[in-house]
């Protein structure tokens, strides 16, 4: 049982991670109508970046490498790197598809992240590097000593990151005029240009936030993993994450991010040793698939009606 | 006049449509004969549509019944509505925009094909005369409804009025017993408007194809029906000959009402 | 290039057209006759199928009663099924009369009672709803048959009949009686009419020309020998069928060489079907020709600058020797050269997407052509030459030869024919081909040939040094200026014409001091012309009126001076002033005839205070003219038309004649 | 330029459905088939036929097989190289366990094992659509190369899960040299590719293409969707499936299911990109591309750059050319190399017209 539950919680941990990722998918989604398939490559390149001005800031500029500085600044610059890349990508991808059928941005997207992972590797190299944020991947020492169950101090804060992340960006929706604007987008596109901001500011917003959110996912990411390209392949572990909570639903990533980190890993420790394990890499597909046979709108999505 | 109507070939008994609450179509029973042109109107959003999609299968009424030929027609699939010789057009027009207006046409004919998809591979033998006999057929239509010109462009590239045609032809292409259409004049110029009235008159006449038809313009509503069924607010408000529904009080009441 | 076999046909026993079409089923029946665009494909019939199909036509319309000498009406496009009811008709020592497919009833009415029509073949709806419309009018009308039997389910005159029906009803009568056909075909003589064409009556009614088959087989059988024509000629078939040209060349030719006719899917489709056949036999009146250059250049003027600098160094190649290459002439080397290249670069790829690229000999008549025009079809390598004749001769008195060709004549006599010069210029003929007579109109007759058995043309001509003729006018027309100069308004108006922008011109100075020009701008070139400098307007009438057109047609007419001055005959007859038309002219307001030619005199009269205005020197002139469309409404346009001069150039001193 | 069509009418509904309806593209089509089927395997060096053509043609079946699935019947996959992986695994099993297994046989059986699978991975095309249905099929991808990766037998027990494709022969022929590998790809390509070019032009196809476009008014006329759609999923994955054990057989000759990786289905998603989406010509357009590109890139780069930057410069460029090539194509050509070819031979068919 001890065991169990912390299978299960460390599952649920690492879905917050995965989470994370999905969130930058609904973002764009919901503000463009776009499948961002270049999110994983985008937080590859957002952790790559980070690590990137770690090394150079001190090495160039003589900063006090490890200083709180260097961390903060290579956090900005990082983040700024995002926001040039979304803006660059709103004008030179999405502007010229403007109107085309949604497949087609997806498949512009698919190509996109072969230039975000080039780029990346181009400009940062192709090592992997460690990401150091200052917290222990060590289980918790009063959970452990008291009742048994391992939970890592790392995943916890993550998951903090994660429902902070999530809260600010609640108040982003709900308190500003551009949040405003974003919800507006999402319903109606026509009744979003009434407000008065111009879709393409909307859409450089949206992929300026959902470059901040690869950072972030990145960095966590990147602590846990290293640095390295296998970072892209977390995208893929957020498709499932999408199909279940629905393309356009902030919660449902969020609670699909959890139902998959959990079952991912119990499945894995449970039922793995059956069939010689490393089912991870297909299961949350097959359990998100059998899902949508069942309801093929996705947890929260909206059922869509053929009007004719 | 000379056409002559049938037996009842479409009765629709006590039909109501819900979407989650909202009631589209309430209580509603009429009758359709054979050869006739039966017209639906009523104002925008009286479920004049959903009445349509109701025949064909696409939309399943919560209440009521359909019977086509006395028979009752349990939940029905709108494939199994082409099986049964009902066709249709959308207000919407519903091309394959990737397709040119030959094969738009050509899938008309779908149902009345054979061949399997081995033998498609083929395309020998018997293939080859299957789509050479049924391009033939298709011709004719082509022939009738006069365009022959375009028989080769991509539907996507022509003006509306004449995707509006390619679409009775496709629907003309399954020899259906009964054409529903939806709106065929929507939209179009009086040039267009009375070619299609042309059209439609010819069809019902030559294949003696029964027609439902829905149709915002009174003019031509009057002009070629032989019974009109007016809806409102999904309900049904009239029904009758054209004469009589013009001057049916209740009819007056909803269209004068309702352009507002 | 296709091979041409010899006339295979012997010609002394095949005398009449039925004759010739069973010869052809006989020694060619798996050669295609017939095509037509149905369907989407073009429907093949061979001479044996169309054999037995005239056989059972004849039978059926023999069968409703049809008799020898009986004539019958034949209206409608030009339909495989209408060309049999031609040859059945034939069969059975009927005369065919071959009506306008547009013409409204009224017309109609005139020509079926004039010809005792007891019988007619059309085409679909259109054409017997406009019979059963005059149906009161026609006592004589027995029975119709109709082609597409679309639309006429409910027709229940008893006195109409499907063609299938009655084909069907031949079939059988044919199989019982199968030598009543052959019996009725020996019957037939060299000397029947073979068919009846109504003039298209410039002035008076049209009358009936009786052509024997004699004639017409005279005709054609010089015209395939002259221009070696064999049976694998392709030629389409989409002029009027009651137009001497194509019965000469979609019916007499055709049987006489066994070569195959295409017939169009609709008027619409002319061009794209014109396209896919391919002809190697063509005839086109010069306005399509002059449309087809206009669609060229304008196709060319939205080519990329280099596509058009290579098409215009081209050109300018074929200019210079195209003409001389096409008639066997000398050329040097470096431009036989340039001229293969050009033939692999522009002239080829031209001809093909214009549907011309195996025309091995094509043909215009009917008005005078541009030499301009005529000298860009030769260039590009089409063997595009001129005939003259009329409903009269078969269309069949000269005829320019392959390599000995002058662009303003229209070449030499044809074989078997005999033409001379009246004093006052006027175009006499005679020979095998000469109508036999008026129908029912004897004085008509005596008056059109004269007691030496010449046909008076009425068009006046001039013989050059080589025997080539030149035609100038009617030769009524031709008049004098009150100076004693020579007047001949078809002469300008046709070298008006030639100009891209003018569309219809009318000249007036028969009596007068000087001469005066109505203009017709043409609306697609002008419209074009006006859009290239950003003229905005709203119509014909906005157009015409504009001072920027006025300029353009003045250079026009001035250029047209130039060339008048310079001519011996001509140099008095210059236009001095002129005025664009507000309105287009339009057969269906009387202006012009149906085959398009301007009612000189009508018109003059219609316009009387507008040629008024002009002599009298304003400088505009106010009018309003009724309209008529189509479907039968009409409209009044009105404007205030503006009248300018143009420059005149002192005429060359007289050379001696 | 080339045209001469005046002249070339159809009397026949035959030679109106022609594949080539115009005689200079059977005359042009004709001598591309000689060079391709005689003259190259007579003449290329071995570099060209193993390294090129023999790839170029097994992406274009496994393109084909694609553009079949998304080109026509609209719907998006990106599980392609697991379904060429069922193929070139069952093929070998096949010829592994049968004994006189004919080859041709084992290719045939392959394809069938591969659409057959293919239509178990369809069948949630019947409820789901678009992205859903994408990301369906990347579950295809994972599950499948999990499956051959995790059980052995597939690979009869081979302790690398690498397997070596056994000599090909046909009739007692040894198909050994890159000539012979080379032909037998290009007849089996070639027949394939006709069978699709038939499928896509006839009944079959345009029930496929009206699904595409309007799936409601297609059921309305009459077409049964899950038929459809299965269908195309079976006869896509048949397509994918062969060209797998060409892969493996007359290409590669070693392979792991790994190399049928989600990479694989990409490059072959971009072929059909590049190519055409909905054009049997794109697929062999978009292969040929794909795979030259890489080579150009590698020949291209150093002359251009010196070998100062290093392998990774070269392959980091090759993924941004790669990835912005996709971008350009979408924007500028939606419909890839087969429509420039298209609209250039409507260019030469109108010459000297510009339209």
């Amino acid at each position: 049982m001890q065991f169990f539950i912390e299978v299960l919680i460390g599952g649920l941990l690492s879905g917050v991670m995965y989470a994370l990722v999905a969130l930058g998918f609904v973002l764009i989604y919901k503000a463009s109508g776009v499948f961002n398939f270049a999110q994983g490559a985008m937080v590859f390149f957002a952790a790559l970046s980070f690590v990137g001005f770690q090394e150079v800031l001190p090495a160039r500029f003589g900063m006090e490498a490890g200083s709180a500085a260097v961390f903060w600044l290579s956090f900005l610059l990082a983040f700024a790197t995002m926001v040039v890349l979304g803006i660059a990508t709103e004008r030179i991808v999405l502007r010229p598809l403007v109107n085309q059928p949604p497949i087609t941005l997806f498949m512009a997207t698919i190509g996109l992240t072969y230039v975000v992972e080039g780029l990346a590797q181009m400009t940062w190299g192709a090592n992997v590097r460690g990401l150091e944020l200052g917290i222990m991947d060590e289980p918790i020492g009063w959970l452990m000593d008291d009742y048994g169950i391992g939970v890592s101090k790392f995943d916890l804060f993550a998951a903090g990151v994660a429902a902070s992340l999530v809260a600010l960006l609640a108040a982003l929706f709900q308190y500003t005029k551009v949040g405003r604007a974003l919800r507006a987008v999402a319903d109606d596109h026509q009744a979003a240009l009434s407000i008065g901001i111009p879709l393409q500011t909307i859409w450089r917003v949206v992929w300026a936030v959902a470059g901040f959110v690869a950072l972030v996912a990145g960095m966590i990411w990147g602590a846990r993993n290293g640095v390295q390209f296998a970072l892209t392949f977390t995208a893929l572990k957020a498709l499932p994450v999408l199909i279940l909570g629905g393309f356009t639903s902030v919660p449902g990533a969020i609670v699909g991010g959890l139902i998959i980190g959990a079952s991912e890993k119990l499945a894995e420790v449970y039922v793995g040793p059956l069939v010689g394990g490393g089912i991870e890499g297909w299961f949350p597909y097959m359990l998100a698939l059998a899902f949508l046979l069942v309801r093929p709108e996705g947890l929260f999505g909206e059922r869509h009606i053929d009007r004719v | 006049m000379a056409r002559q109507s049938g037996d009842v070939i479409v009765d629709l008994r006590n039909i109501s449509l819900r979407f989650g609450g909202v009631k589209a179509l309430t209580d509603i029973s009429f009758d359709v004969r054979e050869h006739e042109i039966r017209s639906i109107i009523g104002p925008n959003g009286a479920g004049k549509s959903s009445m349509l999609n109701v025949i064909n299968g696409v939309y399943h009424p919560q209440e009521g019944q359909i019977h086509f030929r006395g028979q009752l027609r349990r939940r029905m699939e709108p494939h199994h509505a082409a099986e049964q010789g009902i066709a249709r057009t959308f207000q919407n027009i519903a091309l394959f925009r990737g397709m040119t207006v030959l094969d738009n046409i050509m899938t008309g004919r779908a149902l009345k094909m054979r061949c399997n998809f081995l033998q498609h591979a083929l395309y020998w033998g018997a293939a080859q005369r299957e789509e050479v006999a049924h391009r033939l057929k298709v011709e004719e239509i082509i022939e009738f409804l006069e365009i022959q010109s375009i028989r080769k462009t991509p539907v996507g590239r022509l003006p509306y009025g004449l995707q509006k045609r390619v679409e009775l032809a496709r629907a003309l292409a399954a020899e259906p017993h009964i054409l529903l259409l939806d709106e065929p004049m929507a939209g179009m110029n009086v040039e267009e408007k009375q070619d299609m009235c042309r059209f439609i008159l010819d069809v019902n006449d030559h294949y003696g194809t029964t027609i439902v038809l829905i149709e915002h313009d009174m003019g031509v509503v009057m002009d070629i029906s032989d019974r009109v069924v007016v809806l409102d607010y999904g309900r049904k408000i009239g029904d009758g000959l054209p004469d009589e529904v013009k001057n049916d009080p209740d009819v007056i009441r909803a269209y004068l009402g309702g352009a507002h | 290039m296709a091979t041409t076999r010899a006339v295979a046909v012997d010609v002394a026993s095949l005398d009449t057209f039925p004759r010739l079409l069973m010869e052809h089923a006989r020694q060619r029946p798996q050669r295609p006759a017939m095509r037509e665009k149905e369907y989407g494909i073009w429907q093949t019939y061979t001479w044996a199928d169309v054999a037995a199909r005239v056989r059972a036509l004849a039978s059926g319309l023999a069968e409703l009663g049809f008799k020898r000498g009986d004539r019958l009406a034949v209206v409608g496009d030009n339909r495989p099924r209408l060309y049999w009811s031609v040859a059945a008709c034939q069969c059975l020592g009927g005369i065919p009369v071959m009506m306008y497919q547009d013409a409204v009833a009224q017309e109609m009415a005139y020509v079926m009672l004039d010809a005792d029509i007891r019988f007619a073949s059309v085409e679909d709806q259109e054409q017997v709803d406009k019979l059963l419309e005059i149906e009161a009018d026609l006592p004589n009308l027995e029975r119709v048959i109709y082609d597409d039997p679309r639309g006429l389910r409910h027709y229940s005159q008893p006195f109409l009949h499907g063609m299938d029906e009655v084909l069907e009803m031949g079939r059988i009568h044919d199989e019982y009686h199968p030598d009543f056909l052959d019996k009725e075909l020996d019957k037939g003589s060299p000397e029947d009419i073979a068919v009846m064409l109504y003039t298209s009556g410039t002035t008076g009614q049209p009358k009936g020309v009786c052509q024997s088959h004699a004639a017409f087989i005279a005709a054609a059988q010089g015209g395939c020998a002259f221009d070696s024509l064999g049976e694998t000629e392709d030629i389409l078939s989409y002029l009027p069928m009651a137009w001497v040209g194509d019965h000469l060349f979609s019916y007499a030719q055709a049987l006489v060489a066994g070569f195959t006719i295409n017939c169009p899917e609709s008027a619409e489709t002319v061009m794209n079907d014109l396209r896919e056949i391919g002809p190697t036999y063509y005839f086109a009146p010069p306005r399509v020709f002059e449309n087809l250059l206009t669609q060229v250049m304008i196709r060319m003027e939205d080519a990329s600058r280099p596509k058009r600098a290579l098409f215009g160094y081209f050109m300018d190649v074929a200019r210079r020797c195209g003409a001389d290459i096409l008639d066997g002439k000398p050329v040097s080397a470096t431009d036989r050269l340039r001229y293969a290249l050009g033939k692999l670069l522009i002239y080829g790829p031209l001809k093909n997407v214009l549907g011309l690229s195996r025309i091995r000999v094509a043909y215009t008549a009917g008005a005078a052509i541009g030499p301009d025009l005529f000298r860009f079809y030769r260039s590009i390598g089409i063997n595009l030459k001129q005939l003259y004749g009329q409903t009269e001769t078969c269309a069949y008195v000269c005829l320019q030869p392959d390599g000995n060709i002058k662009f303003d004549s229209v070449g030499t006599p044809a074989p078997q024919v005999e033409v001379k010069l009246a004093d006052n210029g006027e175009i006499l003929v005679r020979g095998p081909m000469l109508l036999k007579a008026y129908y029912k109109r004897p004085e008509a007759t005596a008056e059109a040939i004269n007691a030496e058995g010449y046909f008076m043309t009425g068009d006046a001509g001039v013989f050059d040094s080589d025997g080539h003729l030149k035609i100038i006018d009617r030769a009524k027309d031709v008049g004098r200026l009150n100076g004693g100069g020579m007047f001949a308004p078809n002469y300008i108006e046709n070298k008006l014409k030639f100009f891209p922008y003018v569309k219809e011109a009318v000249c007036f100075g028969n009596g007068r001091e000087h001469v005066t020009a109505f203009i017709n701008i043409d609306l697609e070139a002008v419209g074009n012309w006006a859009e290239r400098r950003g003229l905005a307007y709203a119509g014909y009438t906005d157009l015409a009126g504009q001072a920027a057109v006025y300029e353009l047609v003045k250079d026009c007419v001035e250029q047209v001076n130039v060339d008048l001055a310079g001519d011996a005959a001509m140099g008095d007859a210059q236009v001095r002033r002129f005025l664009i038309l507000h309105k287009e002219l339009d057969a269906d307001d009387g202006e012009l005839t149906r085959t398009r030619k301007v009612r000189r005199n009508f018109i003059a009269e219609k316009y009387a205070v507008l040629v008024d205005a002009l002599y009298a020197g304003k400088t505009s002139q106010y009018i309003e003219t009724q309209v008529s469309y189509e479907d039968g409404r009409s409209n009044m346009v009105a404007a205030e038309l503006r009248i300018e001069d143009a420059q005149t150039f002192p005429p060359q001193a007289r050379k001696a004649a | 330029m080339l045209y001469r069509e005046a002249g070339q009418f159809k009397s026949s509904y035959a030679e109106d459905g022609r594949i080539f309806p115009i005689r200079q593209d059977r005359v042009g089509f004709t001598l591309l088939m000689l060079v391709f089927g005689v003259a190259v395997p007579l003449l290329a060096n071995e570099y060209w036929l193993k390294a090129i053509l023999t790839p170029v043609l097994i992406f274009s079946l496994a393109a084909i097989g694609l553009n079949i699935l998304t080109g026509y019947a609209g719907q998006l996959s990106l599980g392609s190289a697991a379904f060429m992986a069922v193929g070139a695994f069952a093929a070998y099993n096949f010829i592994l366990r049968v004994d006189g297994m004919p080859f041709l046989l084992a290719l045939a059986l392959a394809g069938l094992a591969a659409a057959l699978v293919g239509v178990l991975f369809g069948l949630p095309s019947l409820r789901i659509k678009g992205f859903y249905l994408a990301v369906a099929t990347l579950a295809a991808q994972f599950f499948i190369v999990w499956v051959l990766v995790k059980f052995p037998w597939f690979s009869n027990h081979s302790s690398s899960g690498v397997v070596t494709a056994q000599e090909v022969s046909i009739l007692g022929y040894a198909f050994v040299s890159p000539e012979a590998k080379y032909v037998l790809t290009f007849l089996v390509v070639a027949v394939l590719a006709l069978a699709a070019k038939n499928l896509v032009r006839s009944a079959t196809g345009r029930a496929w293409m009206a699904v595409r476009d309007m799936d409601v008014a297609a059921q309305v006329i009459g077409f049964r969707l899950m038929r459809t759609k299965l269908l195309a999923f079976a006869v896509s994955s048949f397509y994918c499936g062969v060209a797998g054990a060409l892969y493996a057989y007359t290409y590669i000759g070693t392979v792991e299911p790994e190399g049928f990786n989600l990479d694989l289905s990409f490059k072959i998603l971009f072929m059909i990109i590049i190519g055409g989406v909905g054009s049997i010509l794109g697929a062999f357009l978009g292969a040929a591309f794909i795979v030259l590109l890489p080579i150009l890139l590698d020949n291209l780069v150093p002359a251009l750059f010196g070998d100062a930057l290093g392998a990774g410069f070269a392959s980091n460029l090759q993924l941004i050319i790669f990835g912005g090539l996709i971008i350009f194509f979408l924007i500028v050509e939606p419909h890839g190399l087969a429509r420039l070819w298209q609209i250039a031979k409507e260019k030469l068919r109108l010459w000297p017209f510009p339209h």
